[in-house]
């Protein structure tokens, strides 16, 4: 389980450059910054108002009013700068994000997304998710391939959507995978698997790139 | 113009039936003092405008706890079981907002437009009910300004003129909520005199501050 | 990413043909080293968008005498008769915005947005050719949004990061086209080193800004 | 002549209440500071940016950078504010200047104004004079009553207007004029002339209340 965590996370991690503005959702997203390559140097933006953030803080060297969007305390970065929610979201909607990595309930081949809420059960809200998919360059879906064994990788979204048309990347633990206008393209596999694993993994059309590389982190 | 008041002159403001717009992310830069005074003077069936609910035992998620909200305008809800729990049960009502159109909304509650234009939310259950203008070839939704009866928040510093200084993630929603109420009431972890906040770093300008409580958490 | 530059470097991205936005009002927060480069340069046939056209010997209006401008986009030209002159003569064509408006279009250019509903201009000249939308039983203007090729600002302070503190009345529109241009220049009067402008008090987030010159007047 | 805007600029000061935020327009309005009767507080907003401006600095105390909406040197009073165009406009046109005093070319009786171009002759732009006239919560027209013997005061203005209906009150040297449903009504009369006097110099159709009061300055 970590260990898939790990893989996703550090593969995540390369699709980042230098000075890319980046956002990283709660939960796996978070992990992605762990794994910044040496040399690349990335600004983190924090929805609930800032960018040039750093890593948790050592226990005892928390600072009052320094969290991130999760309520987590964090430290800053050289050349950090706050401002308010609307700034905050003028950021994300305005393109001004290189990249979101968020996790998702479903993703479809047309690169639908569905996060925010499962009718009659779950209704945690969408936060900033929905401004976050419209508005950043390159919106990378970074989770788990199924869900207790079921495909999340759909043919069709059939939860409420965060966005129409907005994933460009998916990374699993099982691949990488891109919407472009043909389809859903299998870009690369992780060698512990097989093409067969993955399309049985997943209810959407693959379409398999030629030639198919190898998911290295 | 004397804008310095006690707890009691402040909350006594505060009605039955009110809207309040709430500043603070997940109770970070949460007037906390006054939902300890709105707790024990027990006002009721108050329309809650803020990012989130907070927590159980923190922010904003402290008078869904106390059964004093009919009604929360959030972006989400997932960090207090209790409001989920509420809206399940029809105790409350919930409106969920991107968190991005909710701080234009307010934005323009408070800079006389008729609202924003956005492209958040297209496609989702979001834009229901939604007028749709297309501008250069685009279409976007209309979404609309808000505004409250009252808006209560929190400054690092306030001087005796009203003027804010925050403190980094505690900015937030803060100097949106102060421009787009009828009544504007802050509550200062410090209070300064006048001129202490040089003008070029004033963050909200005392002229949006009716009232200004001493004694911020 | 290292964002200083000479002027030459600089100034070698404008071409003839280009939106530029340009900060200052009156020429106060106007990057006049930017604009003696231009003139040195002689590019011509620019579109540019600005509060207004300065004096013949001071901001914008250098420009304009120099008749370097084909198009104004700018709330008044009063201040300089040669732009009056120009525009009576048929050589330069000019549009008059609202002030407000011309502030909101360029936020909401930087902002992702489709453009904002004002009451302004209503009933007047302004109002013709454009959408208009009743929401809440008010009729607004559909007001578009404005992005530039290149943004030529000044900052009193800016770190190497890019960061921005402005003085007093230079801020004005600068913080507002550091975030609707493809390419954002800021003239620096004082290079500090990163840190040196507290977090909290960061105008214009480096992120924005793409190449720094040092020296401004 | 400098009597006659003395009388008018000192009676214009008389409608300002203590804590009122208070934009003055170029010109004759500026006078109005001057006049502010012992004891009141007004708090007046330069639209390039700021709440708080003083009076002009002695000579040789001149700061850069801190000038008015005429670009004229400044100074400022203890709590002063500076922000963006974008939150300058937010105050203005969000309804949180309590008056507004500017110049007319005409008005009507109506409350229609025509303050920014004469077509084929003068076109200066309308600059910030729209937004304040839609958004101000008081609107006070502050002029000479005729121009070189023609009437400015008229049945419905001929040259394009700045807003629709927006005038509150129309203050001379003749006399104070509000714009009522029922029409324009002559409030107060300057001692010097006859209503007769002021019929003649007025295209409007004049109501005189009863009692007329005497204006006193």
């Amino acid at each position: 389980m970590d260990n898939i965590r790990e893989i996703i996370a550090k593969r995540v991690a390369k699709e980042l450059k230098d000075g890319d503005v980046v956002n990283l959702g709660i939960g796996l997203p978070t992990l992605v910054a762990n794994y910044i390559p040496e040399g690349v140097d990335i600004i983190l933006q924090s929805e609930n108002g800032f960018v040039g953030m750093g890593p948790a803080p050592e226990a005892g060297k928390e600072e009052k009013d320094l969290v991130n969007a999760g309520g987590l305390n964090v430290t800053l970065m050289p050349g950090a700068a706050f401002f308010d929610s609307a700034t905050s979201f003028a950021i994300i909607r305005g393109g001004h994000v290189a990249a979101t990595v968020l996790g998702a309930l479903q993703v479809d081949q047309k690169g639908n997304l569905a996060n925010w809420m499962i009718p009659g059960k779950l209704v945690p809200g969408m936060g900033g998710a929905m401004d976050l998919v419209s508005g950043a360059k390159k919106v990378i879906v970074a989770m788990e391939h199924t869900a207790k064994g079921k495909a999340k990788i759909l043919k069709e979204c059939t939860l409420p959507l965060t966005a129409v048309a907005e994933v460009d990347l998916i990374i699993t633990e099982m691949g990488v995978m891109a919407v472009k206008p043909e389809g859903l393209v299998l870009l690369e596999i992780n060698p512990a698997y097989t093409v067969e694993d993955i399309k049985a993994a997943t209810e959407a059309e693959l379409i398999i790139a030629d030639p198919l590389k190898d998911m290295t982190v | 113009m004397h804008k310095i008041k006690t707890i009691e002159e402040a909350m006594g403001h505060i009605k039955d039936g009110m809207t309040l717009m709430i500043g603070g992310f997940l109770g970070t830069g949460t007037p906390e003092t006054f939902i300890d005074a709105l707790i024990e003077r027990g006002v009721k069936d108050l329309t809650v405008i803020g990012n989130d609910t907070g927590f159980p035992d923190k922010g904003i998620g402290r008078l869904i706890v106390n059964k004093q909200v009919k009604k929360a305008i959030v972006s989400h809800i997932g960090t207090n079981p209790e409001t989920g729990r509420q809206m399940n049960a029809g105790e409350i009502e919930v409106v969920l907002v991107p968190q991005g159109t909710l701080a234009e909304q307010v934005r323009a509650g408070g800079a006389g437009l008729g609202g924003i234009l956005t492209p958040t939310g297209l496609g989702t259950i979001v834009e229901e009910g939604k007028q749709k203008v297309v501008v250069q070839g685009k279409t976007y939704l209309v979404e609309e300004p808000i505004r409250a009866d009252v808006a209560l928040l929190k400054g690092a510093k306030v001087d005796k003129k009203g003027n804010i200084y925050y403190n980094y993630a505690a900015r937030n929603f803060n100097p949106l909520m102060a421009m787009a109420a009828d009544l504007v009431i802050v509550e200062a972890e410090t209070l300064v005199e006048t001129g202490e906040i040089h003008p070029n770093e004033v963050m909200t300008p005392g002229i949006f501050v009716d009232m200004i409580v001493e004694g911020g958490k």
